[in-house]
């Protein structure tokens, strides 16, 4: 052949590793993330998705950073799993590591630490989203072991109040990457939210995509597919939604993604604040149901650090674990009245006269 | 599809295969003649070293530290090249000891703090992976040897999967009996999952890589609704998790008198087994004959008297059941504790690649499931020194230039040995 | 292998005879009489279904009984298999096939939205559906111009990832959404230049380069996309205009009743998508470079003997399918605004390539099948969203594979690859 | 056009196709290339087209050595070649395939269909040959489609010598006359013709001179005058007489019935439409026609491999057009079929895997589904030593055996083995002399021992050699069926589908060009074992 074609290939890949150079920026400082010499080691064991899931293995992971940021004897490090039959390895390996506080995240997570974390007392574990439990789920004694949970039910709730306050078409929207425990939980309160927004104001505002008495709804079958969560969020807004509560992780993105484009449509974040994570959305997200993991995990390795070993995390509304964001850019699109209401909401949940609940909600608490 | 050895037409570039040599040289000059051949040992080899100085490339350009001190190499070279060295190092040590030895645990058993059974971990963990792989580039090679293209092996592991655990926790049995039938359950739901492509193709020529593709998104969406059914779905957790396996039907691990913590259990010698067996169905029985009649020339084979469309759907399977041994295995393995939509991970889609690195030799699979495994196992163990992902990267490259040896020759300038190159034959849809 | 043009040459192809076509007519029988069947049994004659126009024509409503409606598509369904089994044109068949698909589709369709609260959103329907056939069309044209000069590309879902990836990355370091999508073109047309390089010069099995591309892709972003992510602004969304006609004054023609919204109402990739597909197919036949590419596809030695250089042919025309493949890439991230996830793909580049067989290695097909894959997707998302609790979310995910998997297995005939597909040429071989 | 050649030689490693040719071709000059398979008569004219590089030698053309890269530059400098093998895009129209590489546009690329068009009238005019350009190549007939191929080859920027590689191989008597007469017009035009053949009539009738080349050497140089037999012993290098000594057949009970058989072929056509054939023990039945009247199909569902749309097969008087190939070979059905390389051999298997091709699971070959390697192998070394198979040993790859000895191995299969009935489909095409002799002695062997042999040849001198009764198929029918005495014109003209005699000059023709001696007819078929790496892999359908 004339032209040699091998040569323009080895040009290509010369050209994206210039741009890939470029692309990485201008050399760091050196020596400036060289602290070998902590004495502290936090290890962390991801569940699938990795530690940038935008999602609680993120979250999880930005608790981890803020406190070695806080206590520069704190060392920290993460293992990605891939699926569960990596826990095991990782959770093994973090203990070979001589790691001196161990965290699991994810519930499915649960079984193995517990069984890793009584196998090694001397090392103290925590597991987020989840109990100390046996192979089968059976919560047990496992005194090593710090259990981190939240009881999204009531962040997830004064959302949905707020949803239903805040709709144009009396419709709104809400759907979830996988049916599991700490998607649907959001979903449950939302959809209860909504429900005493009807009773207790006498409006109609219907829900799309959750049925929380059947417990079924849309699912995505996927925390990544951002273009499929998209569509389906469009779908939605096709059918009149103008507010959507994506509880997917990253897919969600498609969603805020899809209500940016149209004016009249708002998303409702979850997890973290949405105007913090996705800055350039942030005119569309008009409110986030947070979970305080960052804190709650960053608690807990300095907690460690201090020698603390065990006990149990239940991040509510009362304790701040769990919370509405601010409005941000909708400060002044929600009334004072919405405003009020919803204080008075957190306050009724809190000292429970109202009941944001779940079958999904923390059963050690 | 089918793998052969294929002698490239002679051309002009080649050495005159005339010249025959008068006396028999020296050893070393036919060793290192050996070595400068494209043959097919040393194309594996340097295709493994290509692959790793790619990846070393990578780590380094990867590393802002180590990329920093690039920035300065003329005026102080050695920052560069010490840094680089480091970082290369330390990745590959780190991989080594995840998946066959840590010297590091060598250090604590010195110092009294670490077992046997912590020097085993690693290599028990890179049999542990290596297990589905073994099945899975089984089920893919089997069919290559027929001449399809089994791109559905994950679809048929999920299946397999969904088999091996109904039996599983369904049945109370002892576990001498409920192991067996529980596999067996798995090579089963494989084999009629399998078979689906085979009977398409041979009655309305739907291809296979088409329909399997179709049969895989379809088997995936299933798992998901499988598990949410009350009837599969863990009665006691809430996570979409299946319920777990009985204790009678778990696979005992085969270094568990050691320590308990060693997963890799039986599944493997059933894996073993089945690459033995499957060498012996494809050189030694009819029914191999067959397979590799109708996968060279089905036209030939058809003319013999051979059902073209019955081999198809025995050989698809036959695949769907090796393929299903695969689920059996996570499902009794691994996944005892109840499966996830994410238990099946990609073993299916890697099955291909350890099957193609194979040549689809049962041989050459068990030795690139090896392989696979190991890097796996070193991969998620070498974390975060070594990112995840690099792990997939070095398989890519592994198995480009295995099935590129010309590309191999010409980077390396190899001579071109002298039964021609082994490559993977090419034919059309 | 050459075409053997003798053998396949016993006389002439009568398009007007007539033939029976037994197996499609007796499946078509059988569709028909059971959707008639359950029809009278499970669906009351009090069943609507209501179908609307919302953007354009607000309050535009239409219902229809169902189970009338079902009944006639059921008739529409026999009366084609009767056609078949009595013996049809030849040329006639395909029609015959697709009057009764779509029948088939119409009666699926209105059954599926007769629940009591639900309509069929026409427009948005519509519009989505040809939103979600792009990367169909993209991917599935560039798998017909690879496979028309005789090389197959496996690699499709691959090079989506790197145009998804690149096009984001290009974008942020640019500025420039469009800098992006020529970023993700480059990016497609460099991967696949490695399998026309290994596929021309090194005569590597094709199926096995694609899928080694595919993993060497995912290893490849799914890496740098972690590199990356310790730099902040590198994989910021970037979008493109949702509405391109507005922009230069057409968007009077999104006024149309049902043909605005779904032409003319729609994202710049949406245009770009359906051009090519006339483009490809007046470059494939009705060009110089389509005549030898398409010959090179079917008959290399044929096309050597006059001249036409096959594998330098064959090795830039990949090269360029790669333009196409990358840019259907960028629809993950630009077309939709979306920042890159690893995978984000999704395997739907693998039903790029069902598409290509689908659409018969042509674009006007390609275009049909997109549509096809485009429309089931958006109806099973539809059905999801619309609360149908019958069928299980997973299920009607199931759609569009279960379609394809129907449409494969040949309930419309069996598809003729070019003849040289997959074949490397040797010059001197005959 | 003057074209010179000088020492030109191909070596494929260690093989040397072509060695040192010399050769001249004047203008207005018809020059027969005479060889045998094999003996490199393709390979020296891919060469002097451009498709293969000489690795020494030059050619010139009006004394000036010329270097071509690529076909596209003997096109330009005036060639042009009509392939043995044709080189047809078959969904191509015919239009679109002679413009190929050299179409016409109406500026940035955008093909004219109808500059194409009047192009290909043009040409057709010119040389009066008809063709429409609208039809599609793949339908065509094989006599237009080679009519295609000479336009293609005559439309060329400036056309001034035309290779034509055994282009008389797939010809009906009426075509080839044709053919022969566009040469001489050709000719006599000024344009020169480089015709490659081994056929001797037709080079007797057409040439000018005649270069003989046997295993890639320039054997000879003779006067078109030369006698047959002259020319014979020069192209097989020995001398050649190859009659077959057989007795009157004994015919006895009827082994294979055929009855209304119908077949529908994919595109709808009947390729065989209600024919009636019983071939009786004992005797040898020759199929004769022209390739493409239903042969290939007729010889497939016989055995099995496509199922009839109406008729029935019986053999040995029971019912099997309901039965698989299998259960069809297990009764005692043997096949030779007529495309080796594609339904015969699997090349990558062994010789001795071969030849148990169709037996590998009945013992002693195989027991409880496990293949007995010694069994194999025993059989392999007496089938070998029976039929002189020239190999390294059983386990040879089959690939690297030369044609005759593939097609030997092809007949050790079916010939070692209790048979009823033995289909044989061109049992000697692509075969050199020496085993066409043994097959042919074999096949008559075999009808004295009572097979039934139904033998369908193209070569009309390799049925009058063998059969005892003559079967003459046409459009999917059976339509004469005439004793082995009955003249060639006859069977010529029922060859064509023409039931009473045609005008005197087509009866002379087809005398003229088919009328060979079935004593002598045997040289034409031969070829000798070398073939060369040009050889077509995929069926050498038109080789003769």
């Amino acid at each position: 052949m004339a032209v040699k074609p091998y040569k323009l290939v080895l040009a290509g890949v010369a050209a994206t590793g210039l741009i890939t150079l470029t692309a990485c920026g201008e050399a760091p400082d050196e020596g400036s993330d060289d602290n070998a010499e902590a004495s502290f080691h936090a290890c962390m064991v991801t569940d699938s998705g990795g530690v940038d899931d935008k999602s609680f293995n993120e979250s999880s992971w930005n608790g981890m950073e803020a406190a070695k940021e806080e206590n520069p004897d704190i060392e920290v490090s993460f293992k990605e799993s891939g699926n569960e039959s990596d826990y095991d390895p990782n959770l093994q390996a973090s203990v070979a590591d001589e790691c001196d506080f161990i965290v699991g995240v994810g519930g499915l997570m649960a079984g193995n630490v517990t069984s890793v974390a009584l196998d090694n007392t001397d090392i103290p574990f925590a597991i987020v989203d989840g109990v100390p439990s046996d192979a089968e789920g059976n919560p047990v004694d496992a005194p090593n072991v710090h259990s981190i949970q939240f009881d999204t039910a009531q962040s997830a709730f004064l959302a949905g109040y707020l949803a239903a306050a805040q709709t144009e078409t009396g419709t709104v929207a809400t759907w979830g990457g996988l049916q599991i425990p700490p998607v649907t939980i959001f979903m449950d309160g939302f959809a209860g939210g909504i429900e005493y927004h009807n009773s207790q104001k006498g409006t109609d505002v219907k829900l799309l995509g959750w049925d929380a008495d059947a417990q079924s709804g849309s699912f995505l079958n996927s925390f990544e597919d951002t273009a499929g969560g998209k569509s389906l969020t469009e779908t939605f807004i096709s059918q009149g939604a103008d507010i959507v509560f994506p509880v997917a992780g990253p897919a969600g993105t498609g969603a805020v993604t899809a209500a940016s484009e149209d004016e009249a449509v708002k998303a409702i974040w979850v997890d973290v604040d949405g105007c913090v994570s996705l800055p350039d959305y942030c005119s569309t997200i008009l409110s986030s149901a947070e979970k305080g993991l960052e804190v709650a995990v960053k608690d807990a390795v300095l907690a460690a650090y201090d020698g603390e070993v065990g006990g149990s995390y239940v991040g509510t509304l009362e304790n701040g674990g769990v919370s509405l964001a601010p409005f941000h850019e909708f400060e002044d699109a929600v009334s004072d009245e919405t405003k009020t209401e919803l204080e008075d909401l957190k306050a009724a949940i809190i000292d429970g006269s109202v009941k944001a609940e779940s079958p999904s909600s923390p059963s050690a608490s | 599809m089918t793998v052969t050895t294929e002698t490239e037409a002679p051309t002009p570039e080649q050495p005159e295969a005339g010249e025959q040599p008068e006396k028999r040289p020296p050893f070393m000059v036919l060793f290192g003649r050996y070595l400068t051949e494209a043959n097919s040992v040393m194309v594996t080899i340097y295709s493994l070293l290509l692959a790793f100085l790619l990846g070393a490339v990578l780590l380094i350009v990867s590393d802002e530290h180590v990329r920093g001190t690039w920035s300065y190499f003329f005026s102080r070279p050695t920052d560069a090249l010490e840094a680089s060295w480091e970082v290369v190092s330390n990745a590959y040590v780190s991989l080594f000891e995840g998946a066959i030895l840590n010297f590091h645990t060598l250090d604590r058993m010195a110092a009294g703090n670490a077992d046997v059974g912590d020097l085993l971990r690693p290599i028990s963990e890179t049999l542990t992976y290596t297990t589905p792989l073994i099945f899975t580039g089984l089920a893919v090679g089997l069919a290559f040897r027929a001449g399809l293209f089994n791109i559905g092996a994950q679809g048929q592991l999920v299946f397999g999967m969904l088999g091996a655990l109904i039996v599983g926790f369904g049945l109370d049995l002892p576990a001498i009996v409920h192991i067996p039938l529980a596999v067996v359950a798995g090579a089963v739901a494989g084999a009629a999952f399998g078979s689906v492509p085979g009977v398409l193709k041979a009655t309305t020529g739907a291809h296979e890589v088409i329909s399997s593709i179709m049969l895989n998104n379809i088997a995936a969406l299933f798992l998901v609704w499988a598990i949410g059914t009350g009837f599969l779905h863990s009665a006691t957790r809430s996570e979409l998790v299946t319920k777990p396996v009985d204790d009678s039907a778990i696979m005992p691990g085969i270094l568990a008198p050691i320590d308990d913590d060693l997963r890799v259990n039986y599944s493997l010698v059933i894996g073993a087994a089945a690459a033995v067996f499957v060498w012996w169905l494809l050189s030694k029985s009819t029914f191999g004959y067959r397979i590799r009649a109708v996968g060279f020339n089905q036209h030939a084979s058809a003319t013999a008297g051979m059902s073209i469309g019955r081999t198809y759907v025995t050989t698809m399977g036959a695949a769907g059941a090796l393929a299903g041994l695969a689920g059996a295995a996570l499902a009794l393995g691994v996944g005892s504790g109840g499966i996830t939509t994410n238990t099946a991970l990609e073993y299916g889609f890697d099955g291909i690649t350890v099957a193609l690195l194979g040549r689809a030799n049962p041989g050459g699979i068990v030795a690139a499931a090896l392989l696979f495994g190991a890097l796996k196992a070193g991969a998620l163990s070498a974390q975060p020194d070594v990112p995840v992902d690099m792990s997939t990267l070095l398989q890519a490259t592994i198995v480009l230039f295995i099935a590129a040896p010309a590309l191999v020759k010409a980077l390396l300038r190899l001579r071109a040995p002298r039964g021609g190159l082994v490559t993977l034959e090419a034919k059309g849809w | 292998m050459a075409t053997d043009t003798q053998a396949a040459a016993p006389s002439h192809v009568d398009e007007s005879a007539v033939v029976r076509k037994r197996g499609a007519g007796i499946a078509y029988g059988i569709i028909g009489l059971l959707l008639g069947a359950a029809a009278l049994a499970f669906l009351g004659s009090g069943d609507e279904t209501v179908f609307t126009l919302d953007r354009t024509l607000s309050g535009a409503r239409w219902t229809v009984p169902t189970r009338a409606a079902v009944i006639v598509m059921a008739l529409v369904v026999l009366a084609c298999a009767a056609w078949m089994l009595a013996g049809i044109r030849r040329r006639l068949f395909k029609l015959a096939a697709a009057i009764a698909l779509v029948a088939i589709v119409i009666a699926l369709v209105s059954w599926s939205v007769s629940e009591p609260g639900m309509v069929f959103r026409t427009e948005s329907i519509l519009a989505g559906a040809v939103f979600l056939s792009l990367p169909f069309i993209f991917g599935a044209l560039s798998g017909v111009v690879c496979e028309r000069s005789g090389v197959i590309n496996i690699g499709i879902e691959g090079q989506f990832l790197m145009g998804a990836f690149t096009g984001v990355l290009i974008a942020n370091i640019t500025g420039n959404v469009y800098a992006g999508m020529l970023g993700s073109m480059a990016a497609g047309a460099l991967s696949t230049m490695l399998l026309a390089l290994l596929a021309t010069k090194y005569q590597v099995n094709q199926v096995v380069v694609g899928v080694i591309l595919n993993l060497l892709a995912l290893g490849f972003t799914s890496f740098m996309y972690d590199q990356l992510k310790k730099t902040e602004g590198y994989n910021s969304a970037y979008g493109v205009p949702s509405n391109a006609l507005d922009g230069i004054g057409l968007g009077f023609l999104a006024d149309i009743p049902v043909i605005g919204p779904v032409l003319f109402d729609q994202n710049l990739f949406v245009y770009v998508g359906l051009i090519l597909v006339f483009v490809v197919w007046f470059l494939l036949f009705r060009t110089r470079w389509g005549l030898r590419t398409r010959s090179v596809g079917e008959h290399p030695a044929a096309a050597d003997s006059m001249g036409v250089a096959v594998n330098r042919l064959r090795f830039w025309n990949v090269t360029a399918a790669g333009l196409i493949s990358g840019f259907g890439g960028a629809f993950f991230t630009l077309a939709n605004s979306l920042a890159f996830t690893k995978n984000m793909t999704a395997g739907l580049g693998f039903v790029a390539l069902a598409v290509m067989i689908v659409g018969r290695w042509n674009p006007l097909g390609v275009l049909a099948g997109a549509l096809i894959f485009g429309f089931a997707s958006q109806m099973a998302e539809y059905l999801d969203a619309a609360g149908n609790s019958i069928v299980p979310g997973p299920f009607l995910q199931m759609l569009p594979y279960a379609v394809t998997l129907v449409v494969v297995a040949g309930l419309i005939g069996k598809a003729k690859a070019p003849a040289a597909d997959g074949v490397p040429y040797n010059p001197g071989d005959k | 056009m003057r074209l010179e050649l000088k020492g030109l030689t191909k070596k494929f490693g260690s093989f040397t196709a072509d060695d040192d040719i010399d050769l001249v071709v004047e203008p207005g000059q018809i020059h027969a290339v005479l060889g045998e398979n094999g003996a490199g008569k393709s390979t020296l004219m891919n060469m002097l087209y451009g498709i293969l590089k000489p690795t020494s030698g030059e050619i010139l053309i009006d004394g000036e050595p010329v270097a071509f890269s690529g076909p596209g530059d003997a096109i330009a400098a005036g060639i042009g070649m009509v392939h043995q093998h044709f080189k047809l895009v078959g969904p191509f129209s015919v239009a679109d395939n002679v413009q190929l590489g050299r179409e016409h546009t109406r500026g940035a690329g955008v093909l004219s269909a109808r500059a194409a068009r009047q192009a290909v009238r043009d040409v057709s005019e010119q040389y009066g040959l008809r063709l429409d350009p609208d039809a599609i190549c793949e339908d065509l007939p094989v006599g237009v489609q080679q009519r295609v191929e000479i336009v293609k080859a005559l439309s060329g920027p400036s056309t001034e010598l035309l290779i034509l590689d055994e282009p008389t191989a797939v010809l009906t008597p009426a075509e080839i006359s044709e053919l022969l007469d566009i040469m001489r017009s050709l000719a006599e035009s000024g344009t020169s013709i480089l015709f490659i053949s081994h056929k001797l009539k037709e080079v007797q009738a057409v040439a000018d001179t005649v270069t003989v080349i046997r295993r890639g050497k320039v054997v000879a140089e003779l006067e078109p005058t030369a006698s047959e037999t002259e020319m014979a012993s020069a192209m097989v290098g020995r001398e050649v007489t190859l009659t077959v000594d057989k007795a009157p057949a004994e015919p006895g009970e009827p082994r294979l019935e055929i009855e209304g058989l119908m077949v529908v072929d994919e595109a709808g056509v009947k390729a065989l439409d209600g024919l009636d054939l019983t071939v009786r023990a004992g005797e040898i039945v020759g199929l004769a026609g022209v390739e493409g009247n239903g042969q290939t199909e007729l010889a497939r569902a016989v055995l099995g491999l496509v199922r009839p749309d109406a008729g029935t097969i019986a053999i040995d008087g029971r019912r099997a057009d309901r039965t698989s190939p299998a259960q069809r070979i297990e009764r005692g059905l043997g096949y030779i079929p007529e495309d080796r390389a594609r339904d015969g051999l699997i090349t990558e298997f062994t010789v001795a895997e071969n030849i148990v091709l169709n037996q590998y699971r009945e013992a002693p070959y195989a027991k409880n589904g496990v293949v007995d390697a010694a069994a194999v192998r025993k059989r392999a070394e007496d089938s070998i030593a029976e039929f002189d198979i020239r190999t390294q040993g059983p386990a040879e790859p089959a690939a690297s055996l030369s044609g005759g000895n593939q097609q030997k191995v092809v007949i050790a299969r079916e010939f070692s083995r209790p048979r009823r009935v033995l289909v044989a489909a061109q049992p000697t095409r692509g075969v050199d002399v020496g085993a066409t002799e043994f097959i042919h002695s074999r096949l008559v062997t075999e009808r004295d021992t009572g097979t039934a042999v139904l033998l369908i040849s193209s070569e009309l001198d390799e049925i009058y050699a063998l059969a005892d009764r003559i079967a003459v198929i046409y459009n999917g029918r059976i339509v004469g069926e005439v004793g082995p005495e009955t003249p060639r014109e006859v069977i010529g003209r029922l060859m064509v589908g023409a039931e009473a005699p045609s005008t005197e000059a087509e009866s002379a023709d087809i005398e003229a060009f088919d009328a060979e001696s079935p004593a002598s007819g045997g040289t034409a078929s031969g070829g000798t074992a070398a073939e060369g790496p040009d050889e077509e892999t995929n069926g050498g359908d038109r080789d003769h």
